[in-house]
């Protein structure tokens, strides 16, 4: 792999060595290179075009950054390594729902389900480490909130939550708002003279 | 009708909501095309199969029904103008509840689909590991040193008692002092006419080994003593011969 | 990092993502080639040429291969975080001794200190680099003796040991009062002789 920079050699050392994706900032302080950091992106941005192709390579989740293999030899290296445990589909549908519409409250979830969520499917969203209660909503009854987190990003292989497939197909149709919100929209648009109000009438 | 090949197995169903999304699957591809009153025609039916069959449905699955029964009949009968709910906003409302429900759903399957960590991309198998040593940077001021040092040494320095020096009269010279002033007197004198002059200090000290003096005298019947009343003056005077 | 066969990228993969060192005939097992085990060995040598002078190696110990990070670089792998703490009284009073009577063996210390002090103490005296060992003093059990460095002079801002306050000036600046003394003679100081007797008289 031809003449390599100092510093891209630290990082790829770095990251190498850490059991956990690497921020800028902690990278900087291991790799000790001053200043404000441009040259750390620099490195990470040489590494990532360098094992391009490679049976490794370098990704960035959230703010962070680590080494994986590639996606095309799972194959390779799923064998007799056990299966992660399968989520319901409850656990599943209440996961998109915290991650496409965080931050969402218990009965959020439960209005777009319609069905009650059992305690233990966001004990398991929880204990995996993706899902983690981020403060209350300021409504009557301050309910908690739920959003998703850095590992979720991390195990699902998302740069951010803007990278959630689908997310701006979904937002552009309205399907991620509220069914009021969506009717009074509906209203506006469709039949000027409805009255919204009447909307708000008949929740079960 | 493809509705009634569903099995009737209610384990399978996440709620009611899942189950009228599953009919109405069954009946078009497309949510905003789905006939709502065939598909509460397909949930009654479905509902009223179980009930034959006699299996227990839960109760939110005969609320739905209920509901969904008076949809129907809202639907159906012409419509008064001002008659609340609207029957078409119910539909339309329930309609966009399934959407959201499938649209969930297809969020959940492409989310699992992934390539997620641990199952299809895997980290560094045996990482070194980084450590992060604390190290202290100890700190303490030239302040501190020295009145560390002055503390130790208040505290272990030989501890010496000084006293202070000062005017006392001794029993000695008391004796002697009264016993010479008191031949000069001739009436009753107060014992305070006996002190020398001097500080306070000194007058106190006198007047208290006087005191013992003119008491050693008296015993040895060189002077007499009186006293009209506690704290009444002392006086003093040498006995008639 | 140029165009990669197919299997060097596999073999890097596995390799990669292994707990262990992994044996040519483990990883044949994982990548699947058939064979001899030749192409193995072929990506092997690829793999090592291709990391050589790289933040990270491939390497074998015995007949097993796998990554690690360049050895040059292990100083990256462990930061040290400067946290700037207090010393203790212990610590100080030591510090002071050492300063105004080096050498001093450990037991001289205790003796003008009235108290047994801990190993820690020096240890921390040591480790700030304050004090060093300086020798044994030749008495029975030859105890090591302990003295002050230039850092020690360097930190606290003194030309030479010298420039340290002597037993003058610190009574001078009252340091060398026990506090009740002190407390003693700023009573005095209140109430110098303004009435001595009736302040006297209220006794008894």
């Amino acid at each position: 792999m031809t003449e390599i920079d100092p510093i891209v050699r630290a990082v790829e050392a770095v990251l190498f060595a850490s059991p956990e994706p690497m921020s800028v900032d902690s990278i900087r302080a291991h790799v000790g290179v001053g200043k404000g950091g441009g040259d750390i992106r620099a490195a990470l941005e040489q590494l990532e075009a360098q094992y391009r192709g490679r049976g490794i390579m370098l990704v960035r989740r959230g703010d962070r950054w680590h080494f994986q293999t590639a996606p095309d030899l799972a194959h390779l290296l799923r064998r007799d390594r056990e299966e992660a445990r399968r989520l319901s589909r409850a656990a599943i549908e209440t996961l998109a729902i915290i991650a496409y519409q965080e931050p969402v409250s218990r009965a959020e979830i439960e209005a777009i389900r319609g069905v009650a969520i059992s305690k233990g499917t966001l004990d398991v969203l929880m204990e995996a480490g993706w899902v983690r209660p981020a403060g209350r909503r300021e409504v009557p009854g301050r309910p908690l909130i739920y959003a998703t987190t850095p590992a979720f990003l991390q195990h699902f292989g998302l740069t951010s939550r803007r990278d959630l497939p689908g997310l701006e197909d979904l937002r552009a149709a309205g399907l991620l708002d509220p069914v009021d919100l969506a009717l009074e929209r509906m209203g506006e648009e469709d039949m000027p003279d409805a009255s919204p109000d009447s909307s708000e009438e008949e929740r079960d | 009708m493809t509705g009634e090949q569903l099995t009737l197995d209610l384990d399978g169903w996440e709620g009611p909501l899942d189950l009228l999304l599953s009919l109405a699957r069954s009946q078009k591809v497309d949510l905003r095309q789905i006939s709502i009153l065939a598909l509460v025609e397909q949930y009654l039916r479905f509902v009223d199969k179980a009930g034959r069959m006699q299996l227990e449905l839960a109760a939110d699955y005969l609320v739905m029904a209920a509901w969904l029964a008076y949809l129907k009949s809202s639907l159906l009968l012409p419509r008064q103008p001002e008659e609340e709910p609207d029957p078409e906003e119910m539909a339309l409302r329930l309609q966009l509840r399934l959407e959201r429900l499938a649209a969930m759903r297809e969020c959940g399957a492409r989310l699992m689909a992934r390539d997620r960590l641990g199952r299809d991309v895997f980290p560094r198998g045996a990482p070194e590991g980084l450590a992060v040593q604390r190290k202290a940077m100890w700190q303490a001021e030239l302040y501190d040193l020295i009145s560390a040092y002055g503390r130790i040494n208040a505290r272990t320095r030989p501890v010496m008692h000084v006293v202070v020096d000062r005017q006392v009269m001794t029993l000695e010279a008391a004796l002697e002092r009264v016993s010479m002033l008191v031949g000069s007197r001739i009436d009753w004198s107060a014992i305070e006419t006996f002190l020398p002059d001097g500080s306070e200090r000194l007058r106190r000290s006198a007047l208290a080994s006087s005191f013992l003096a003119v008491l050693e005298l008296a015993r040895q019947g060189k002077v007499e003593l009186r006293q009209a009343a506690p704290f009444a003056p002392l006086l003093i005077r040498q006995p008639a011969p």
